[in-house]
């Protein structure tokens, strides 16, 4: 089994923190590998960002996504690069506030950022982002995955990070229609 | 609209201080900084976001007639997406 | 959309590399202004475009070699002004500028501006100064305020920055003047002098990285460091000694900006035998 | 962040994060470097890292004062490093024959990317591995190192400043772009488990002219006095005797630089570390190393599907090129196929050490080698459908 | 001394001045150095004769800087030149790659010493070999010449400039102390006698953006338009695209560094230059290049007298490696004897290529070796004294 | 032989490698009486001589560290003072002195110069300036005065030199002296309070090199250029502006000599943290 | 003879300034820089080459009694070759 | 055939120029081939000075000198270090003034610096051993050394030198005696 998730928006938005967390979790919290690898500017500047998550219940040896199984869009720009590039049976997820994603059976939004603000930081809009695909794919499960952010984010931000976590991990999950994500048909 | 040279010919004539806003919109990058230092404020951040999703600037609703073509937008403007060029009055 | 009218090009169009454009530097950032400041003093110099030439070194400021309309070389990192000594030694009536960044003129390329500055080179200087390494991701560098964090110093600066006119000054530089990316017809007319000057012209342009140095130290916006640029910046004039000249943009001191250094010493000339010896 | 020397437990770790722990880990306790991607964020963990540890991290000038820095905090007795890329370490290289001529332990990490010059810098490449040997001027041995996943940044980290230390030479982690920023399991060990091969120290008290470049004759290295240890010692650049002092004369010369090359070069099967995987019975042997053994072990393990006895050896020591390795004979090794993202550095060695036909699998760099790139070289060989060397 | 350009007539010459002349008469109208042991005369010639000639001479800040200057030079379109030995000619690396990636002619001068570091700064070394082919980060290919005269320090000079211009490439003059410390005959031709070849302009005029580093698919070199003609050309560092501009791709990439060695080792036997003595019935063929070769040949004279059918294969290019020389077949060749003032640098590169037994005899610097050493080893071999490789 | 008694030992043998005396300088070389000057001031210093350790780059100056009985370091042209920084940081309770030529630390070594002075590391620098590469045979270098003669400047230098301390003090040294091989009370007790000075000192001290500087410029001997010293050295003071500060062998102009910069700013400290963060 | 420290202890009770002078003739280098600064001018170059040929200095006869031991001869020595020690006068 | 010449004395004593200048005779007015080489102090220094110059009539490959021909001496350092290296029937040239030689067939010498004095010019002194030299060995004869001498001298020099020239050349050609030569025996 090989799971390869992308996750990809701008810089600033915590793409590459939502991915570590992922991975960092996979690897704590369950008998599963996994490798996170992102894609760069000219030298190391900001700009479009993404991270790339390759897990697997064996070693790992390419680690580069070349299809991905999920794929989390959290700007327009990324959705439109990287959703014609999933494997056919793919997962999309996107902040369907931000992202004007294709109709489709397996796309799925919730208004990741718009959350965010409700509570109160725009930037854990990328844990509310990881509530939700936890819930979407059977990777690690809901305590594996707040066990690691309790981890992973500064100590003052631990109870905002898991509240969000929650809200994306309850969102009502529900197919994206064209009147959600406003599509031009 | 094509643009040569620094003063188009057309208008080099002209001598009366008042500028047309012009945008390059896939340039602009929404750094609001011809906004803040427009010396008649005539500049307001737009709804209008260009491809990748920047804010455009627009001309304030009512100060289509106040920009006295001083081009300091035009100089301050990191993209060269924003000049105004003189028109009469 | 109101009444700024929608078009495809720009009157700088031909001076610069406009098919390009839009450029890799980050929203906010000042060198596209300090760049647009340079394409406009080339176009006033008289000097026709084919003799002006721009060298740059490696970093975010180095990218502008990329996109003059211009003869143009990106060097290496810290090299542009030898590349630029050997340029203009080999074709003195070419207007050869250097245009970089601090830490490429001044961190790995100090040795190189001290000596071009000694032997008053003939060569124009720009020198965007936004107070770190922005194209690696926001490290510390030779110009970073005691104190202020950066990726390399997260816990505060613990190295005193260099006072650029100052070391010019030593140096022997010809010219020296600094203004901020706020600046903008300063900074046009100055680099139009430094054009006209014989011998070593710098030109310190303090300009916004928001992304690097910005981040760091609650400056998130280039316009954040604009707006503090037009709070702090204070007139140089001669009554201002060299050591008040450094930078502290955390402190309420003034930052001095102005034509610093203007005085005639000989430009560097190659040896030549007018007659048998 | 805690404030543990050792951060003994499992994690998921960045490539360049795992060498800054495995150099604090090893006990190193200076840095001096100069920011280049795709190594910056070494230098950036270490920015955060020392401080809590009690040790220097010190943002130099240039790379020239980078290796200078490193090369006076190891003769003071510090275990220390600098970290780079390609264009850092072409720098670097006057000081890098420096440090071997004085013997003075360092360890020099270089990330490497795309290259010559300038070249991609946030991409990876693999092709500075003749430079790690040949770069300075003059003839030398070093060792370098090439880690193929995070772990191995940081246990080869700790095993580079044992070397260096035990060998009085500088020693070079050559990783790549897509090893150094890649997130992955990292073990790290309990700081008891962790190896400290101590620098060996004069024997004599510090009283009068000591030779103290005299090797030991079992393993041709010296011992290392430090600054402040009262021995009074001369260190130089210059051809010297065995009391470190300038003696410009063909023999000392000749003795001097042969032993430099012979302490290493005796010492190879100790300094050598390489991974066997399918070699018993293999016919086609895949020779990689980094970022490219990954690809090259999906690629045998393809291969072996399809029935081809196809087997990898992993070459993690690339300096002093492990020619024993060859010369005792691969698996039943009929064919070598190198894969590499470079236009043949290692090939070329392999083809100097065996002679079976060696075939390469090359890029110039930009991206990682694919399996399938891998895998097809093997087929045609196995099919015999491609010409050797 | 006279101010004309080129001394036509017959002279008593040190090779270092040799090589400035050959500079000047080249056309060489610029130089940029920092002095060094044993190459200071190339500049203190130089800095007299450039003035009279209405050149330039600049004594830089370091070898870094001297380096560069010359590259800037180049681009405005002058012959551009730098002399150093082996620890300038570390620093100078990385912006020798950036001379590779630019394809930017120059030609430097290194008069080798006593290596490693500091070493041995007024004797003779010659091993500094690998490091003109490997010393820069990435895969290239440079050239590179041995002199073993004064009067081939003239000849290669003027031939460098020609080979650098013709290649867009640097290339090196890889000179040793005993040659360029040496007075001998010189003999400098005509003016109108030196060959010249121009570097190739661009076609098209100078009017938008022209794809200028297109190569000619012929010879896979590009047109060379120079600062100040009017094309607004881009040159970097980066990979780069046809307009030199930066791409970041790893195809562009991989297209670009293969096109910049292939040009170089496609015209590996236009670049090549040799001397054969003795070696049409040869059995046992000494390689030797620089100083060596001369004491190379007359070891070959003294076998000859016993009877040993020994000659000698003086390789005048070392870089790219004349490999062909070799798989061509060599004489009767059964044996190989490499003799160098390294450790086995050339060596490494003949086992490479032959199939045949290859003897060293090396010598780590500091004297020439002598007529009487390679003598011996050709006894030995001739006498199956010596086991091979 | 009348009434100077011959011996066999000086009664500073004990600080330098007597067994390696007489040195390779030549005669009438000034180096020797400057390092003579550094013994008598680590014996005045009070710190035992083997916590003083002194690196040197290459050139005829560089030689010192292979005659004073230190731990002493032997480095390569013009990086002796970033080796020595990573040296004192990794062992601060020690005394580390670079000893070094013009050629050395200000050319080649230019970058390490300002930037170790700028980050003020706490070290005693002392710069041999004989105004020429004496070691490779005379050459120009950055302190050659304009127009003086060099092997490589044989029509005269075309550049004009550095005022060493006027760059030193722009680039932030916390102690600046200059003196002559002449004055060697006063190089002893400059050299003396460099050692106790927290950050970087920097002492030149001007030096006659017969055999390559002098034999191009009419100073054959290192008698003639002392006697120079004598006629034209003339004491600094707070009124000398720094510019006044450059030197000009050829010509009637004084040559300031004195302590120049002494100042309060913070050495370098590595960043240490003490509490949790 | 041997001398250690930089004032013998025989003689450090003494306070007369007056001085003996001492030369190592081996490393003598003839430069006379000890001679044209002894304020005094107790020394002159004389006849007696060391086996390197350089002219060694020598107390000026008559002089024998003149040095003051002021040391700068001993200072500005670049040869470590001469110095004074104090003796009774 | 294959003569060494080794010409050694101190810095500034022009033993360089005299060994180039005998080169360049060789090389301009005989069929013969010349090479010549120096050796170094420490980097370019001053100091000991020695010029080698080997002569033959064929190619010559290996260019030092091993056993000197001829050694001429203007230092005893140079006589002392050079002199028991000389092939057994070697001619040894000095400058008594300067040098105290061993008393021996072979050697020869006449007071260089002393008449170079008497010309004006001390530094002349290395023209008049080659004055002296030219007479003792047929490898250039006395015009080609003349025209050697106009050519290789700074041009206002030209008559000193030659004046030079000739006091060696025509100097009484006498063996050293050991009261000449001031030896001790
Ligand atoms: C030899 C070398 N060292 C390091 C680097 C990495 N590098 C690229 S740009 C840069 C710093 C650029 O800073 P600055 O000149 O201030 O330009 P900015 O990006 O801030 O405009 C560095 C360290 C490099 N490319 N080459
Ligand atoms: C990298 C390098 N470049 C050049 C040299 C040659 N070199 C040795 S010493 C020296 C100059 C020394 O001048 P300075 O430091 O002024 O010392 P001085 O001999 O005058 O005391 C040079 C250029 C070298 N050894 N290494
Ligand atoms: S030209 Fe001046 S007034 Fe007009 S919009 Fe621009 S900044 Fe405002
Ligand atoms: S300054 Fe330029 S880039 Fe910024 S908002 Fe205005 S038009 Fe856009
Ligand atoms: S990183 Fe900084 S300097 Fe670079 S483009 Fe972005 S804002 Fe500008
Ligand atoms: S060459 Fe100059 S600096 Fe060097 S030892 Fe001689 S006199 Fe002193
Ligand atoms: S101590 Fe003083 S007085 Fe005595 S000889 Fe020396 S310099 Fe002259
Ligand atoms: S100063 Fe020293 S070396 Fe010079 S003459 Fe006097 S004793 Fe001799
Ligand atoms: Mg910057
Ligand atoms: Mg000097």
């Amino acid at each position: 089994m090989r799971t390869e998730i992308r996750i990809a928006g701008f810089g600033g938005q915590g793409v590459a923190l939502a991915g570590y967390i992922l991975g960092k979790a996979v690897t704590l919290h369950t008998g599963l590998q996994a490798v996170m690898t992102q894609s760069y500017g000219p030298e190391a500047r900001g700009g479009a960002s993404s991270a790339s998550l390759v897990v697997a219940d064996e070693r790992i040896d390419y680690p580069f996504v070349e299809r991905p199984d999920v794929l989390v869009a959290l700007s327009q720009e990324a959705h439109d690069r990287f959703a014609p590039l999933v494997k056919p049976a793919a997962t999309i997820l996107i902040d369907i506030g931000l992202v004007t994603g294709k109709n489709g059976a397996n796309q799925f939004g919730l208004p990741a950022t718009e959350i965010a603000e409700q509570l109160g930081r725009r930037i854990v809009a990328n844990v509310v982002m990881l509530g939700f695909l936890t819930r979407f794919t059977a990777l690690v499960d809901r305590d594996g995955m707040e066990k690691t952010i309790e981890s992973s984010v500064k100590p003052g931000t631990v109870t905002l990070n898991l509240e969000a976590f929650d809200r994306g991990y309850c969102y009502d999950r529900e197919t994206i229609t064209p009147e959600r994500s406003g599509i031009d048909e | 609209m094509n643009v040569y040279g620094r003063t188009p010919l057309d208008l080099g004539a002209m001598r009366i201080a008042r500028g047309q806003v012009f945008l390059i919109p896939r340039r602009c990058k929404g750094c609001k900084i011809c906004i803040a230092f427009c010396p008649q404020q005539v500049l307001r951040e737009s709804d209008a976001v260009n491809a990748v999703g920047y804010h455009l600037p627009e001309v304030v609703p009512g100060k289509e007639n106040s920009c006295v073509h001083c081009a300091f937008c035009t100089m301050v403007c990191p993209e060269f997406a924003i000049f105004t060029l003189e028109v009469a009055a | 959309m109101a009444v700024a009218q929608l078009v495809e090009s720009h009157p700088l169009d031909p001076l610069i590399r406009a098919g390009r454009m839009p450029h890799i530097w980050c929203p906010g950032c000042g060198i596209g202004i300090v760049m647009r400041c340079f394409a406009t003093a080339i176009l006033d110099s008289g000097i026709p475009q084919e003799k002006h030439v721009v060298v740059s070194g490696i970093g975010c400021t180095g990218r502008v070699a990329g996109y003059m309309e211009l003869d143009s070389y990106h060097t290496t990192h810290g090299r542009a002004l030898p590349f630029a000594t050997g340029l203009k030694l080999a074709q003195p009536d070419l207007s050869v500028t250097v245009f970089s960044g601090d830490g490429d003129l001044v961190a790995i390329g100090g040795n190189h501006l001290i000596h071009a500055a000694r032997r008053n080179i003939d060569l124009t200087v720009i020198c965007v100064n936004n107070f770190n390494y922005g194209m690696t991701g926001g490290q510390a560098g030779p110009t970073t305020p005691f104190g202020s964090r950066a990726t390399t110093a997260p816990y505060g600066n613990p190295e005193l920055p260099f006072n650029l006119p100052f070391l010019l000054a030593a140096s022997g530089a010809a010219f020296v003047s600094r203004w901020t990316s706020l600046h903008v017809r300063q900074v046009i007319r100055d680099i139009g002098l430094a054009f006209k000057k014989p011998g070593f012209a710098f030109v310190e342009v303090l300009s916004p990285c928001p992304v690097g140095y910005g981040k760091s130290n609650h400056l998130d916006e280039g316009l954040d460091e604009m707006n503090l640029y037009r709070e702090h910046c204070v007139l140089y004039d001669e009554t201002v000694p060299f050591d008040a000249l450094g930078i502290d943009l955390s402190q309420n001191r003034p930052i001095y900006v102005g034509k610093i250094v203007d005085r005639d010493l000989p430009p560097f000339q190659p040896v030549r035998l007018e007659s048998e010896t | 962040m805690t404030r543990r020397t050792v951060l003994t437990g499992t994690h998921f770790m960045h490539g360049d994060h795992a060498c800054a722990e495995g150099a604090i880990a090893a006990g190193c306790r200076f840095f001096g470097g100069y920011p280049i991607t795709p190594s910056t964020e070494i230098a950036e963990r270490l920015a955060r890292r020392m401080p809590e540890v009690g040790g220097v991290f010190i943002q130099m000038e240039d790379e020239l004062g980078s290796i200078a820095s490193i090369l006076g905090a190891s003769a003071a007795g510090a275990r220390a490093m600098t970290a780079t890329s390609g264009p850092g370490l072409s720098l670097m290289l006057e000081n890098f024959g420096l440090g071997v001529m004085m013997e003075l332990p360092i360890v020099l990490v270089n990330i490497q990317r795309g290259s010559p010059s300038t070249g991609l810098p946030t991409l990876p490449g693999q092709a500075d591995v003749m430079q790690a040997k040949w770069g300075s001027h003059g003839d030398y041995e070093i060792i370098a190192y090439a880690p193929s996943s995070p772990q191995e940044m940081f246990d080869l980290t700790v095993l580079a400043f044992n070397m260096a230390d035990r060998y009085r030479v500088p020693v070079v982690l050559l990783a790549d772009e897509v090893i150094g920023h890649m997130v992955e399991r990292v073990v790290i060990p309990p700081a008891e488990a962790i190896e400290h091969w101590p620098r060996k120290k004069p024997d004599e008290s510090p009283n009068g002219p000591l030779p103290i470049f005299r090797p030991d004759p079992e393993d041709l290295v010296p011992p290392l006095a430090h600054a402040g240890a009262g021995y009074r010692v001369h260190f130089s650049g210059l051809t010297h005797n065995e009391y470190g002092f300038p003696a410009m004369s063909p023999d000392t010369h000749h003795q001097l630089v042969s032993r430099l090359v012979e302490k290493i070069q005796r010492a190879g099967p100790d300094i050598s570390r390489c991974e066997s995987y399918g070699l018993d019975d293999a016919e086609i042997v895949v020779v990689a190393f980094g970022c490219t053994a990954r690809s090259a072990r999906q690629a045998v393990d393809l291969a072996r599907r399809e029935g081809i006895r196809a087997g990898l050896l992993r070459l993690i020591s690339l300096w002093p090129f492990p020619d024993h390795l060859f010369s005792e004979g691969v698996g039943r090794a009929e064919a070598f196929v190198v894969a590499e993202m470079n236009l043949g550095q290692v090939r070329r060695e392999v083809t100097r050490v065996v002679s079976q036909p060696v075939i390469g699998v090359h890029h110039a760099g930009g991206a990682m080698i694919q399996p399938a790139a891998i895998l097809n070289a093997v087929q045609e060989v196995a099919h015999g459908g491609r010409a050797a060397r």
